[in-house]
């Protein structure tokens, strides 16, 4: 890293640094906002929200950081073109593919550091934001739906009602399939834990099974039940958070559970490309600031076009977020749905700023 | 006759209550019970069989009236009575209050007439208290025409 | 032109202006769907075939028809072609098949118009019964079948006529209600 | 007064920048969570756009008041950095001529962001829960997607279809909860659709029903070749609108501490919109061969700072720890007290 790119490092990673702060601010500040509807539920104080959201700090900023590089890249790139520093560099000999290389080293850093924030730091974050937030009001994990958590294992549709904190489950009702769609047994057990690989005990159970050609219903309530499933409490938690922001390992584990139960898997699928792809949005936000911010100090528009600049980033980035939906909804291959903007938007950067070296 | 007792029973009422645990059925009301050439038309009669068969008959009417054939000649027995017994296992029908019976041309009237179907006997008798009369009217068999 | 100077106040109640007129008309949304006429059936079913188990757990009663459709008002179910067999621990056992049933109150009370067949199998005391009848209404929980039209009872040696009968499982009775003709043959022993 | 007039219209354009990049921010995060919301059927996907518009008009009043300040700080910070500033102090204006092209700007955008703040917002979150309700009961016709789970929007209804195939699933699993009895169906085919008069069906094929009261062996099981059921348009209960959709005016009327404290929060949002644009003039001081971006993170700092300190204000007065009638007051006339002070240390800084 010569000099002359560590100072170009240095100078962007103030800006990116300086807008980061600000989006967060406003982000931390929104979640605030929502948090304070909830006080005094079951004892959640101001400070418990304080720490909540603190600790999706991380998920914002992974959120964030793109459009953080673009506002900081242009920021930072027309600074340094208005104090015409960037002519200088570029007069001192330093080629456009050159600049482009440096360039793409920040892009690439902060994509490194996005992958970070996403893989661990965030989810980390949001669940230790989830459970100090759980252990303040005292109220249960419930997935997306109010009738709890819904899985199909094999033979097996599960319904967990609540997951407490410390990963027991309370209201387990289990669906028993025989053969030719007939239920053969419901197993429901007050609160259940898990004990090992591919078996949890349920507590105050109760067993309803289904004798063939309607011979009979034969109720049996076993103190504890020894419940055989390959649902693991990890997989529960999986199923808590929106897939979004779930750690690439979790989401391969999942998705991989979900194949075997013939379930649909794109919502998943697409989560893990986004994820793949979401660093090298970084790279590009960063390449696209560059054609943005090389001006002349005194035109008129300078404004203008920062201002252009960072509405495309934007657009980038609420294209990202559509085409994932969309591709969810349609069923489209995941790899593709989620390259196409990022390659798009390379593109055009590349194209605009041929186009200006050629002028 | 004697044969009756083996003969299907038909009963025709306007209303009957059959209680098969005691094997009894009570009918009421323009009950008319043929059996053979036995025939018994009451306002009420409770019809019980035995595991043996045997029927047991009670009843009452304003009067019951009572038809059946004589065994060998077609002479008939007619009777009324306010309420009557019959127990199918001795064969003895009890007739009682304003009984009469007439067989032939024989006439008895009494309180209490005890037929036994078995030897076509009857026996009179009256209720001491009530000072019943016994009427009997014998009328000679006429010789059966040479 | 209006001067620049009031160029952000007018831009911004423009937007707002527009957005919240557009929201208004896009919230707008007619009421829910069209309201559930109670008298629509809400269920409808082919080849049917109903078991309900009792609290021990036994097949209490099976009930099968070719076509059944469901009224929430009342709580009316009809079935085509029904057949009833109603195994309760107390009572023997009832079947009942008809043209129609019209069952209320969750089966407690099934009414069967047209002809009916009704076969009650015997038990310790008492024969089986069968009565061929119209219109006949049963009460399954409470062993109970009454009609108020002509019938033909069968009981053991019994044969009965009537117009109108209850039969009640449970007491072991069965009352003929008018019209009664009655024939049954003397049991012979000897 | 060619000095007002130019000031107030490079604020402004700079306003309108902000004000679209701002929005485009929120919009971005607001479709991210619709999105997830619509993909598990907590939402119509029908109504993902109309719930933004919802989500916009409540963050609005927050976007203009941080679009004022931004822009101001903007504008003047650019004046000091090209040395117009400097100029304009030789030809006699001080730090306090200032004010009055400030305030001719930020009032009218006050007014506005008051009438945002007490009346629209409250009114879009109270319109915006309704319309979510019933475009989620219109929307369960086209809920069943195969091999995920979805539950009607009353909670009474999961529906799970293993596979799609020409329209109708295979492998159907539905549970319905009436009353305490649970229904479990499971059938070879089945799938969803509107009858002629808009009534909706859920019909199955070859298929068997359990019904019972859960932990008793009282169940009803019906096997059949084919059924259909009419889902009931999930009519759920109307939730009682959150104290931030109650209307202006039941919070002025109410004496529950969480009302006192929305509707002081309420107002907030305008005063401090006001106070900060002020606040931005000294706070835009920049001494071009000082530190380079300082005085910008301070401004930040102090807005946020600001802003936090009504949020906490708030929560302290639904908690009743600060008097209903005390109100945000001290904490408005303090921000004032700080902003005159700048006004004074800037202008006696710049009087030596």
């Amino acid at each position: 890293m010569s000099l002359l790119s560590r100072y170009l490092m240095r100078e962007l990673s103030l800006f990116i640094l300086f807008a980061l702060i600000g989006l967060l601010g406003l982000y931390t500040f929104f979640d605030l906002i929502a948090e304070l509807t909830d006080l005094g539920v079951g004892g959640y104080r101001l400070s418990d929200a304080l720490i909540y959201v603190a600790l999706r700090a991380p998920a914002n900023a992974y959120e964030l950081l793109p459009i953080a590089v673009l506002i900081g890249g242009i920021f930072g790139l027309s600074h340094l073109s208005g104090s015409s520093e960037l002519t200088v560099i570029r007069a001192s000999g330093v080629s456009l593919k050159r600049l482009l290389l440096w360039l793409c080293l920040i892009g690439a850093f902060y994509g490194v550091i996005t992958l970070l924030l996403g893989e661990y730091i965030a989810p980390a974050g949001k669940r230790m934001a989830n459970q100090h937030r759980l252990a303040a009001t005292q109220s249960m994990l419930v997935g997306d739906f109010r009738s709890g958590v819904w899985i199909k294992d094999g033979k097996q549709i599960v319904n967990i009602g609540e997951m407490l904190p410390d990963l027991t489950v309370v209201n387990a009702r289990i669906y028993e399939f025989g053969k030719t769609l007939t239920l053969d047994r419901v197993i429901e057990g007050h609160n259940g834990r898990f004990q090992s690989k591919g078996n949890w005990t349920l507590q105050k159970a109760t067993i309803t099974q289904f004798l063939p050609e309607h011979a009979g219903v034969v109720l049996t309530k076993p103190a504890v039940f020894n419940w055989q499933t390959s649902i693991s409490p990890a997989m529960l938690a999986v199923l808590l958070v929106e897939p979004a922001q779930m750690s690439a390992t979790s989401l391969l584990s999942y998705i991989d559970h979900l194949k075997r139960n013939k379930q649909k898997t794109s919502r998943y699928e697409l989560a893990l490309w986004g994820k793949l792809f979401y660093p090298l949005a970084c790279l590009s936000m960063v390449l696209i600031a560059l054609p943005f911010a090389q001006t002349q100090k005194r035109s008129s528009n300078a404004g203008v076009r920062v201002f252009i600049g960072i509405a495309c980033g934007l657009v980038f980035h609420f294209a990202n977020q559509i085409v994932v939906y969309l591709g969810d909804l349609y069923n489209w291959p995941p790899p593709i749905v989620v390259a196409i903007p990022t390659l798009l938007f390379l593109s055009a950067a590349g194209l605009m700023l041929w186009r200006q070296e050629r002028r | 006759e004697k044969a009756d007792r083996e003969k299907q029973i038909n009963i025709v009422a306007a209303n009957c209550v059959m209680n098969q645990k005691t094997q009894a059925s009570v009918c009421t009301k323009d009950v008319v019970l043929t059996q053979g050439t036995l025939s018994i038309r009451a306002d009420k009669l409770t019809v019980r069989q035995d595991e043996a068969g045997n029927q047991y008959v009670a009843g009452n009417g304003g009067p019951v009236r009572f038809r059946q054939k004589m065994d060998g000649g077609n002479d008939w027995v007619d009777a009324e009575a306010q309420r009557f017994d019959y127990d199918g296992r001795t064969g003895i029908l009890k007739l009682i209050d304003k009984a009469w019976v007439k067989r032939g041309e024989d006439q008895i009237h009494s309180d209490l007439i005890t037929y036994d179907l078995n030897n076509e006997a009857y026996q009179a008798q009256s209720k001491p208290e009530s000072g019943g009369r016994v009427n009997i009217v014998i009328t000679p068999k006429k010789a059966p025409a040479p | 032109m209006p001067g620049t100077t009031r160029l952000l106040p007018l831009a911004l109640v423009v937007l707002l202006g527009s957005l919240t007129w557009l929201l208004d008309r896009a919230a707008s949304l007619p009421g829910s769907a069209v309201a559930i006429n109670a008298n629509q059936p809400d269920m409808l079913v082919d080849k049917a075939t109903a078991v309900r188990f009792g609290e021990d757990g036994r097949p209490l009663s099976l009930l099968t028809a070719t076509h059944v459709s469901h009224l929430p008002a009342g709580d009316i179910t009809w079935l085509e072609n029904p057949h009833l067999r109603y195994t309760a621990p107390d009572q023997p056992r009832l079947e009942v098949t008809g043209e129609r049933a019209k069952s209320i109150k969750q089966g407690s009370e099934v009414w069967f118009p047209g002809v009916v067949k009704m076969v009650r199998s015997a038990s310790a005391t008492q024969a089986e019964l069968t009565i061929n009848g119209r219109d006949m209404r049963v009460l399954p929980q409470e062993g109970l079948a009454s009609s108020e039209a002509p019938a033909i009872a069968v009981m053991g040696t019994y044969v009965i006529e009537s117009v109108g009968f209850i039969a009640d499982s449970k007491a072991e009775t069965l009352e003929l209600k008018s019209k009664v003709r009655m024939s049954y043959e003397p049991i012979r022993t000897r | 007064m060619l000095f007002r007039k130019s000031l107030i219209q490079e604020m402004s354009w700079v306003a309108l920048g902000a004000f679209f990049v701002l929005l485009m921010l929120i919009m971005t995060t607001q479709i991210v969570r619709l999105l997830g919301q619509a993909a598990i059927g907590a939402l119509a996907s029908s109504a993902v756009w109309a719930m933004m518009g919802f989500a916009a008009v409540r963050y609005l009043p927050i976007l203009l008041s941080l679009m004022l300040f931004f822009s101001i700080l903007a504008v003047l910070t650019r004046l000091w950095k090209d040395h117009e500033m400097v100029i304009w102090f030789v030809s006699g204006r001080s730090i306090h001529n200032f004010i009055r092209p400030v305030l001719e700007f930020t009032l009218p955008v006050v007014i506005l962001i008051a009438l945002l703040s007490l009346v629209l917002s409250p009114w879009a979150l109270e319109k915006g829960q309704e319309y979510k309700e019933k475009s989620l009961s219109r929307q369960e016709v086209t809920q069943v997607a195969p091999g995920v789970f979805r539950e009607s929007p009353a909670a009474d209804r999961v529906y799970f279809v293993e596979n799609f195939s020409g329209g109708n699933g295979n492998n159907v699993f539905v549970q319905v909860r009436r009353d305490d009895k649970l229904t479990v169906i499971l059938a070879e085919k089945g799938g969803l659709y509107l009858d002629s008069d808009g009534s909706r069906w859920l019909w199955l094929a070859k298929g068997k029903s359990y019904e019972g009261l859960p932990g008793t062996a009282s169940y009803e099981m019906l096997e059949f070749e084919n059924a259909r059921l009419r889902i009931e348009a999930g009519e759920n209960p109307r939730s009682s609108p959150s104290t931030q959709a109650t209307s202006t005016m039941a919070l002025w009327n109410s004496s529950l501490p969480e009302h006192k404290a929305e509707l002081a929060w309420r107002l907030a949002i305008p005063i401090s919109a006001l106070i900060l644009s002020l606040a931005a003039i000294p706070l835009a001081f920049f001494n071009p061969r000082g530190g380079r971006a300082s005085n910008l993170l301070v401004a930040v700092f102090s807005y946020f700072f600001y802003y936090n300190c009504i949020n906490i204000a708030q929560a302290w007065l639904s908690d009743g720890k600060v008097p209903a009638m005390l109100g945000m007051w001290p904490l408005h006339a303090a921000a004032l007290l700080i902003t005159l002070g700048l006004f004074a240390w800037r202008s006696k800084l710049r009087g030596h």
